[in-house]
C-alpha cells in the first residue's frame, strides 16, 4: 500500500482545493492519519473506497473524540543582560493562550479485497457547541451506521446525511452527551462505603460533617 | 489465497445511490385480506434476544415488514470508565465486554496497548496467547451453537452438551487464571502467569478429545432435516452488503468473503500456524452455523500445533511495568480476530496514566447493522434464529 | 432419505440418556451442597488480609500504603492509616474496608501490593440477606492467618514465604553489616 | 371370542368388581349416575396422578438426556432432609401453583380468560370417555367413538385460541393464530391416518377396533395393525399428527418459547397455568391412548401366553411408552416454522395418508393371498408406501442438504 | 448438609402456640413453595452466563426443582437479577417484577445487581436493584460461581421455609405493608425520575460515624 503522503498527494491532485492534512502520530504505533476538510469529505471517502489501488472497502471503526479547550501558558524567557553581556536576571513573560476545543470523528479504514490498512481519516468540527456538524460517511460505508449514531448520542456530533440519526444507547429524552470530557454525571450519590477520589469529594458534599474517616 | 468474491462497483456511483438501507423493501399490502400491521416489541426481556437486546418488529401476519433494533439496555459506560481509570485498570473491564470470551478481549486490549507503548512480548507469551485465544474460540462457538439451537426451539439439549464441554475449558481457565469467566489474564508485555507443563498437558488432552465431541455434536445437529429447513436460505447476506456493512468474523466468511484478521494482519505468531479459513457460499443461517463448526475444527489444529511448538521461557517482558504505566503521547488501533469478529481497541494517550480516549470496536455491535436486511420478509421465528446466528453478546454491543 | 438426520439425532440423545446411568462422563452433575467441585489453587474470589501472628489486627502485613486503594479499578477498598497520639502516621491500617458487593475479583490489588499483604480468598458461599451488613467487610473480618493462605494457595504462598524470609534475612544482614563494620560479603539471596 | 380362562383373573376383573360393589349400595334408580360419577372420579384420580408423575418423568428424562439427574431432592413436608428421589416434586409444584396469585390483565376479556383453561381441561377429559383402558374398562362405549374422540380433541385447540384471544397480548394472539393454523392442518392427516383402521376393522367403535386386533391363538407376532404395511405408515402419520395436535415439540408452535415468550400462555399465572399444563398432558395421554387403541392393539397382550397380565396394564405400558417416545423427541428435536408445519401437513402427510388408504384397500382385497403370494402381497404393499415416501420426501426437502465448504487458504 | 431433625424444639413450641392446623398448613405451603421455585428466564449481563451454567449438567439447578426457567413473568416465582441493571433497563426490570404474581422473590446476583459493582461510577448504571425492588438474597461475586448461586437458592429456600402465615413476622406477600407492585421510574432528562424508590430504599446512615 502507498504511504499516507502519497495518498494525500493523490487526493490533492484528484480533488483540487480540498483540505487534506497529514497528522503525525508520535507514538511507537506510527498510525498516522489524514485530516479531511468537511466540505469534500464524502467525495474523498468515496474515492478512497473505490480507488482501484486502495479499495478501502471496509470501515472498521468510527469513533468520536472530545478535545476540550486547552489552556496553555507560554513562557517567554528573555534574559536581561548588562553591558558586559552577563545575564543579570531572566524576565519571564507568561501569556495565556487557549486553543479552542473541538470534536473529532476518526475512521479506521481497511481493505478486505487488498488486505491492507489501516488508513485513518479524521473529521473535525468547528467547536464543541454550535458547529458540530460533519458529513456522515454512512452512505459510503454502512458499517458507520450505528457507530455514527453512537457518536451522535455520546458526543453530540451531528452527522449530516445520516439516514436515521437518533440516540442509540441512551434513551430518547436524555439531554446530555456523556462521553464529553466536561460531562457531569447526575448526582445520585447516596451511600458509598468505600469512598475516595472523586467519590470522596461527593461524599464530603453530601455529608458536610467531617469526612467518614473515624472508628465506628 | 483464493480470490474472495467481492463484486467491485463498476461505475462511480452517486453518494445518494449508495445508501444501501433497507427501508421498506418488503411493502405491506393493505387490502381486504391483509389487516393492520402488528407492532411487537421483542425484548429487552425475551428468551431469545441473548440478553437485553430489543427489536421493535412490525408484522404483517407473521411476516416482518420492519425491524428496528434498540440498544443500550446494557450500556454500562465502559468507555467512560476506561478513560477514568488506568491502563491496567481497564484490563478487568475488558473481560466484561464479551463475557464469553474474556481471553480474546484481554489480548486485543493488550495488543492495542503494546502497540501504543511499543512493548515487545516474549515468545512463550505469544504461544500462550494463541492457545488461550483458540480455546476461547472453541468455547464461544460451542456455546453459540447451543444458543442458536435454543432459539430454534430445542429444549436446551445442545446447549447443555456445549456447556458440559465448556466446563472442561472453563476449569482450565480457572486453574490458570483464577476465574471461570473473568480471566483478567493478559498484561502489557506478556501474561500474568506462566502455565505449568501439567496445565499444557491437560489442554493437550482436552483438545485431542475435542473432535470426538464435535462429531457427536454434529451427529445430533447438522444433518437434522428440521435444521436444514429452518436455516437454509434463511437470513441471506450478500458478500457486497457484508463488506459494505463492515461485518466481520464467521458471519462475513459465511457470506463468502475470505477475510480473517489472523491471516490478513498476521498478528501475534499466527503466520507460523497452518490452518485454513472456511468460507461459505450462501451467506445464510446454515452457513453461519457451519462456519462455526468448521472453525472449531481449524482451531483444534492450531491448538495442536501451538501445544507442540511452545517454547520454554518467561511469559512477561522484564521491562514492562505494572504500576505507573504511562505510554508516550500518541494513538494506536489494535485489533484481533475475536470469535465474533474483529475486536479492536483504539487508544489515545496524552502521557498521563489514563488514556485520553479508550474506544472499543465491538464486532457484534457492527454485525448487527444488517439485522434488518436479513430479517425483512421472514417470519418472527426466523428473526430470532437470524439474531442467534449473528452471535451477539450484549456486553459488547452496548458496552 | 427424509428422517435419517432426525433418527441420528435421536440416537445421540438416547446414547446420553442410557449413558447417564453408568458413564460418569455422561452424568457430570456434582451434587453441590453435599459434594464440591475441587477448587483449583489459583481460584480467586475476594481479597483478604494476611496476618502473621496470633493477634489478627496487630500482626497484619498491611502497612496502609494505599496502593491497592488507588489501583483498585472499581474503588472498593477504603483505608485509613493508624496514627499515634501525636498524629504521626503509623504503618498500620486503622480502617481497612472492602465492599465485596462492588469488588470484581480482578486481583489487581494482590498484584500491586509490594508487601504481599493482601491475597485472594476462595470462600464463595457468602449469600447474605442484607447488603449493608453482610457485604462490607472490615479489617476484623478480612484478617486471616498466613497458615490459611498457605492452605488455600500452597504454591504461591510457599514462594511468597521464601521471598519474605529471604528479604528479612537480607535486611538483618544489612543491619548487622551496618552495626559491625566487618566486611561481610554476603551474597544476596537468589529470590528477589 | 373364546378368551382363555386366565383373562378372567381377579386382577383383571378388580376394577369392575369394585365399581359394582360400590354402586350396590345405591338404589336401582341411582346406579347409573353413580356409576358414571365413579368412572369420572376414577379417571380423574388415576390420570391426575399419571399427569403428576408424567411431569416429573419428563423433567427427569430430559435431565438424563442432558447428562443431569433432574429433580431429586424435594422430600416431604415435616421431614426436612428427606429427598425421596424427588418423587414428591409434582406435589410441591401443585401446592405452589394452587397458592400462587392469579393475575388477570386489565385489558383481558375476563370471562374468556377464565373459561379457556377450564374448557381446555374439560375437552381433554372428554376424550378419555371413549378409550377402552382394559377388557371391560371403557367409560362410554359408543359406536362412533373414534369420531367423538377427534371432535373433542379438536375442541381443545379452540380453547387455546380462546386463551390467546382473551389475554390481549400480542404474543398470545400470534400463538393463538398459530394454534388455529395447526389445528386445521393436522386434523386432516390425523383423521386420514385413522381411516384405514376403520376401513379394515369395519367399525368406528374403539372397543371393536381393539377386539379386531385380538391375538390369533398360537401366533407369535401380535396381530396388531402396526405390524401391517398400511398400519405402520398410518401409525407413523398418526404419531406425527398427534405431536402436532398435542402441541408437543417439534410442533409446539403456539407456545413457541423462543419466539413468542410463552405464546397463548403468556398471560396465565397460578392455577390457570397449571390447568393448561394439565391439559397438555391430558391431551398427550388421550392421543397416545387412542394411538395404542387403534394401532397397537389397545389392551391386548402381545402374545396369548402373556394374557395373564391384566389388560389395563398392557394398555398403560403401551400408552406410557408412546408418551416417553414423545418426550424423547422433545429432548432431541428443534421446532418447525409455521409455514413448514403446514407444508409438512398438506404436502407430505395428507398425500401419504391418502396413498396409505389405497394400500389399505389393496391389503383388504388381498386378504386371501397365502403362501408365496403372501410375500408378493407384502412387496406390493411396501412398494406402494416406500416409493411415494421417497418421492414426496424428496420434493419436500428439495434444495435442502448438508453442504460442503471451501477454504480461503 | 446434614439431614435436619424432623421437628426442632422451637417448632414444636410454635406448633403448640399456633395450633396444629395452621402450622401444618404453613409447613405444607412453605414446603411446596420452597421446592418449586421457578425463576424468570431473564439474563442481564455476565452473570446470566453463570446462571445458565447453574442450570447445566455440572451444577443442575433442576435438583432443587428450579430448572423451569419461565420466559413469562406470570409464571415465575423468582427473579434472579443477573447482571448490571442500567438506568435504561431499570424501568423494564421493575415492570417485570410488578408483573410477577405473589409470592415472589428476588435474588440480586453479582456485584452489579447489588450495588452497580465495578460499573457503579457509570452514568447509566443503577447502583443496585434494591433501590427499587426489595431483594431477598444478595450473592456477591463478579460473577458468583454457579455453586454460589445454588448456595443463594438454598438460602432462599431456607428463608421460604421459615416464613409465617400470620402474625407480625408473616411473609412479605401476606402483609399489607409489602405491596407487590413497585414504583416504575420514568426516564428524565439527565437521570431516572426518581433515582430510587424511597419506600423500598433509604440511604443508610453512614456506618462510620464521627
Amino acid at each position: 500500500m502507498e504511504n499516507l503522503e502519497q495518498i494525500r498527494d493523490r487526493l490533492l491532485a484528484r480533488f483540487p482545493g480540498a483540505e487534506v492534512t497529514l497528522i503525525n502520530n508520535p507514538g511507537p504505533s506510527a498510525q498516522h492519519s489524514l485530516l479531511l476538510g468537511l466540505a469534500q469529505a464524502r467525495e474523498i471517502a468515496l474515492f478512497l473506497r473505490d480507488d482501484p489501488a486502495l479499495r478501502l472497502d471496509y470501515c472498521s471503526n468510527a469513533t468520536g473524540i472530545d478535545w476540550p479547550a486547552k489552556e496553555f501558558t507560554d513562557v517567554v524567557r528573555t534574559p536581561v543582560k548588562d553591558a558586559a553581556g552577563a545575564t543579570l536576571r531572566i524576565l519571564e513573560e507568561k501569556t495565556k493562550r487557549v486553543t479552542p476545543g473541538f470534536l473529532e470523528v476518526v475512521y479506521h479504514l481497511y481493505s478486505m479485497e487488498k488486505k491492507h490498512g489501516p488508513v485513518v481519516i479524521r473529521l473535525r468540527t468547528g467547536n464543541r457547541t454550535d458547529q458540530v456538524t460533519v458529513p456522515s460517511l454512512t452512505p459510503v460505508w454502512r458499517s458507520c451506521d450505528f457507530q455514527e449514531r453512537e457518536i451522535f448520542d455520546l458526543y453530540g456530533v451531528n452527522f449530516e446525511g445520516h439516514h436515521d440519526l437518533r440516540r442509540i444507547l441512551m434513551w430518547d429524552g436524555f439531554k446530555d452527551h456523556p462521553m464529553r470530557k466536561d460531562y457531569v454525571a447526575p448526582d445520585d450519590y447516596e451511600w458509598e462505603p468505600t469512598p475516595h477520589g472523586a467519590v470522596l469529594e461527593k461524599a464530603k458534599a453530601h455529608y458536610p460533617a467531617p469526612p467518614p474517616a473515624t472508628v465506628p | 489465497m483464493t480470490d474472495p468474491e467481492i463484486a467491485s462497483p463498476s461505475a462511480f456511483p452517486e453518494p445518494s445511490v449508495l445508501a444501501t438501507h433497507s427501508a421498506a423493501t418488503v411493502r405491506p399490502v393493505h387490502d381486504e385480506f391483509h389487516g393492520d400491521l402488528l407492532e411487537v416489541s421483542m425484548g429487552p426481556q425475551h428468551p431469545s434476544t441473548h440478553g437485553v437486546f430489543r427489536m421493535v418488529v412490525t408484522l404483517d401476519g407473521e411476516v416482518i415488514v420492519k425491524l428496528k433494533p434498540v440498544f443500550g439496555y446494557l450500556h454500562r459506560n465502559h468507555e467512560k470508565l476506561g478513560e477514568n481509570t488506568t491502563y491496567l485498570g481497564s484490563m478487568p473491564y475488558t473481560d466484561r465486554l464479551d463475557y464469553l470470551c474474556s481471553m480474546t478481549n484481554n489480548w486485543a486490549y493488550a495488543l492495542a496497548v503494546e502497540k501504543l507503548a511499543g512493548q515487545p512480548v516474549p515468545e512463550r507469551a505469544e504461544y500462550v496467547r494463541v492457545i488461550l485465544a483458540e480455546m476461547t474460540r472453541l468455547v464461544n462457538h460451542m456455546c453459540l451453537v447451543g444458543f442458536l439451537f435454543n432459539d430454534l426451539g430445542t429444549s436446551f439439549t445442545p446447549l447443555l452438551y456445549a456447556f458440559r464441554e465448556r466446563e472442561k475449558f472453563i476449569d482450565l481457565f480457572e486453574s490458570l487464571s483464577g476465574s471461570r469467566m473473568m480471566c483478567n489474564f493478559q498484561r502489557f508485555g506478556g501474561c500474568r502467569a506462566n502455565p505449568s507443563p501439567e496445565w499444557l498437558g491437560a489442554v493437550s488432552k482436552l483438545v485431542d478429545g475435542f473432535p470426538k465431541f464435535l462429531d457427536e455434536y454434529e451427529q445430533l445437529l447438522t444433518g437434522n432435516e428440521i435444521l436444514l429447513a429452518r436455516t437454509q436460505g434463511v437470513g441471506c447476506l450478500s458478500p457486497e452488503l457484508a463488506v459494505q456493512a463492515g461485518i466481520t468474523g464467521p458471519m462475513l466468511r459465511a457470506s463468502g468473503v475470505g477475510y480473517d484478521i489472523r491471516k490478513a494482519d498476521g498478528y501475534g505468531i499466527y503466520p507460523r500456524f497452518d490452518f485454513r479459513v472456511p468460507i461459505g457460499a450462501h451467506g445464510d443461517t446454515y452457513d453461519r452455523y457451519m462456519m462455526r463448526i468448521l472453525e472449531m475444527r481449524e482451531s483444534v489444529k492450531i491448538l495442536q500445533q501451538a501445544l507442540r511448538d511452545i517454547p520454554a521461557g518467561p511469559v512477561m517482558d522484564p521491562k514492562s511495568r505494572l504500576r505507573n504505566f504511562r505510554p508516550k503521547p500518541g494513538e494506536a488501533y489494535g485489533r484481533i480476530e475475536g470469535p465474533k469478529g474483529e475486536i479492536g481497541f483504539y487508544l489515545i494517550s496524552d502521557g498521563s496514566p489514563n488514556p485520553l480516549r479508550y474506544r472499543v470496536r465491538a464486532p457484534s455491535f457492527v454485525n448487527l447493522t444488517v439485522i434488518e436486511d436479513m430479517c425483512l420478509g421472514r417470519t418472527v421465528a426466523d428473526s430470532v434464529v437470524i439474531l442467534g446466528s449473528v452471535d451477539i453478546v450484549l456486553g459488547e454491543v452496548d458496552r | 432419505m427424509l428422517g435419517t438426520g432426525i433418527i441420528k439425532g435421536l440416537a445421540v440423545t438416547a446414547k446420553n440418556f442410557v449413558g447417564s446411568f453408568y458413564d460418569p462422563a455422561r452424568l457430570v452433575t456434582v451434587e453441590y451442597p453435599e459434594k464440591q467441585i475441587p477448587i483449583p489453587e489459583n481460584y480467586r474470589n475476594f481479597p483478604f488480609l494476611v496476618h502473621e501472628g496470633d493477634d489478627p489486627i496487630a500482626t497484619l502485613r498491611c502497612v496502609a500504603c494505599k496502593i491497592c486503594e488507588n489501583e483498585c479499578p472499581p474503588q472498593c477498598i477504603y483505608i485509613v492509616a493508624e496514627r499515634d497520639e501525636k498524629g504521626k502516621v503509623l504503618k498500620k491500617p486503622k480502617i481497612f474496608d472492602i465492599d465485596i458487593a462492588v469488588c470484581m475479583s480482578c486481583q489487581i490489588c494482590v498484584e500491586v501490593c509490594p508487601f504481599d499483604a493482601i491475597k485472594m480468598d476462595q470462600h464463595f458461599e457468602i449469600a447474605a440477606g442484607n447488603r449493608f451488613e453482610g457485604l462490607l467487610l472490615h479489617r476484623e473480618q478480612l484478617a486471616k492467618p498466613n497458615s490459611y493462605y498457605q492452605k488455600i494457595h500452597p504454591t504461591e504462598a510457599a514462594e511468597v514465604d521464601a521471598m519474605l524470609t529471604a528479604m528479612k534475612a537480607r535486611q538483618a544482614a544489612e543491619k548487622s553489616a551496618k552495626a559491625k563494620p566487618a566486611p561481610a560479603t554476603q551474597t544476596p539471596p537468589p529470590a528477589a | 371370542m373364546n378368551a382363555p380362562a386366565n383373562t378372567n383373573s381377579l386382577l383383571e376383573r378388580a376394577p369392575v368388581m369394585i365399581r359394582d360393589w360400590i354402586i350396590g349400595f345405591f338404589p336401582e334408580s341411582l346406579r347409573w349416575p353413580v356409576g358414571a360419577l365413579l368412572a369420572i372420579a376414577a379417571m380423574l384420580a388415576v390420570f391426575g396422578l399419571v399427569f403428576a408423575f408424567l411431569t416429573l418423568a419428563e423433567r427427569k428424562l430430559l435431565g438424563r438426556a442432558q447428562n443431569r439427574p433432574g429433580p431429586n431432592r424435594s422430600g416431604l413436608p415435616f421431614f426436612r432432609g428427606t429427598k425421596l428421589f424427588g418423587l414428591t416434586q409434582p406435589f410441591a409444584d401443585a401446592v405452589k401453583m394452587l397458592t400462587k396469585e392469579d393475575i388477570v390483565p386489565r385489558a383481558a376479556d375476563h370471562l374468556l380468560h377464565f373459561l379457556a383453561p377450564v374448557l381446555v381441561v374439560a375437552f381433554a377429559l372428554m376424550t378419555f370417555a371413549v378409550i377402552p383402558y382394559g377388557r371391560q374398562l371403557v367409560a362410554v362405549d359408543i359406536d362412533a367413538g373414534v369420531l367423538y374422540f377427534f371432535a373433542a380433541g379438536a375442541a381443545t385447540e379452540l380453547a387455546i385460541f380462546m386463551a390467546g384471544w382473551a389475554s390481549h397480548n400480542k404474543y398470545s394472539l400470534i400463538g393463538a393464530m398459530r394454534a388455529l393454523a395447526q389445528l386445521i392442518s393436522y386434523e386432516l392427516p390425523l383423521l386420514l391416518s385413522v381411516v384405514p383402521v376403520v376401513m379394515l376393522a369395519g367399525t368406528l367403535s374403539p372397543t371393536k377396533i381393539v377386539e379386531a386386533q385380538a391375538n390369533v391363538p398360537g401366533g407369535l407376532i401380535p396381530h396388531w395393525h402396526v405390524f401391517t404395511p398400511w398400519g405402520a405408515v398410518g401409525f407413523a402419520i398418526f404419531m406425527v399428527a398427534a405431536l402436532a395436535e398435542a402441541n408437543r415439540s417439534p410442533f409446539d408452535l403456539p407456545e413457541g418459547e423462543s419466539e413468542l415468550v410463552a405464546g397463548h400462555l403468556t398471560e396465565y399465572s397460578g392455577f390457570k397455568y397449571a390447568l393448561f399444563f394439565m391439559a397438555e398432558y391430558f391431551g398427550m395421554i388421550g392421543l397416545t391412548g387412542m394411538g395404542a387403541t387403534l394401532f397397537l392393539g389397545g389392551w391386548q397382550a402381545p402374545c396369548a401366553f402373556l394374557e395373564f397380565i391384566p389388560s389395563y396394564l398392557w394398555f398403560g405400558v403401551k400408552m406410557l411408552s408412546l408418551i416417553l417416545f414423545m418426550m424423547w423427541i422433545r429432548a432431541t428435536l428443534l421446532r418447525l416454522r409455521i409455514d413448514q408445519l403446514t407444508r409438512l401437513a398438506w404436502k407430505f402427510l395428507v398425500p401419504l395418508a391418502l396413498i396409505n388408504l389405497g394400500t389399505a384397500a389393496f391389503w383388504s382385497r388381498t386378504d386371501s393371498w397365502s403362501g408365496p403370494l403372501q410375500f408378493v402381497r407384502w412387496a406390493i404393499a411396501l412398494a406402494l408406501i416406500v416409493v411415494p415416501f421417497v418421492v414426496i420426501g424428496r420434493r419436500l426437502t428439495a434444495g435442502l442438504a448438508p453442504r460442503t465448504y471451501r477454504y480461503a487458504t | 448438609m446434614t439431614p435436619e431433625a424432623p421437628i426442632t424444639d422451637n417448632e414444636r413450641e410454635e406448633l403448640r402456640r399456633q395450633g396444629i392446623m395452621l402450622t401444618s398448613l404453613q409447613e405444607i405451603y412453605n414446603w411446596g413453595r420452597s421446592n418449586s421455585v421457578w425463576p424468570l428466564q431473564f439474563g442481564l449481563a455476565c452473570c446470566a452466563i453463570e446462571m445458565i451454567a447453574t442450570a447445566t449438567a455440572r451444577f443442575d439447578i433442576a435438583r432443587f426443582g428450579a430448572e423451569v426457567f419461565r420466559p413469562s413473568p406470570r409464571q415465575a416465582d423468582l427473579m434472579i437479577v443477573s447482571g448490571t441493571v442500567t438506568k435504561k433497563m431499570a424501568p423494564q426490570v421493575i415492570r417485570l417484577w410488578n408483573q410477577m404474581p405473589e409470592p415472589k422473590y428476588c435474588i440480586a446476583m453479582g456485584a452489579c445487581a447489588i450495588s452497580g459493582g465495578p460499573f457503579k461510577q457509570g452514568y447509566n448504571v443503577l447502583k443496585g436493584i434494591d433501590r427499587f425492588i426489595p431483594v431477598d438474597i444478595y450473592i456477591p461475586g463478579c460473577p458468583p460461581r454457579p455453586e454460589a448461586l445454588l448456595n443463594g437458592l438454598i438460602e432462599l429456600q431456607k428463608k421460604i421455609r421459615g416464613e409465617k402465615l400470620t402474625g407480625p413476622n408473616a411473609a412479605r406477600h401476606l402483609r399489607p405493608d409489602g405491596p407487590g407492585e413497585r414504583l416504575v421510574p420514568e426516564f428524565g432528562e439527565h437521570d431516572l425520575n426518581p433515582p430510587h424508590d424511597p419506600e423500598v430504599w433509604q440511604a443508610p446512615s453512614l456506618p462510620r460515624k464521627t
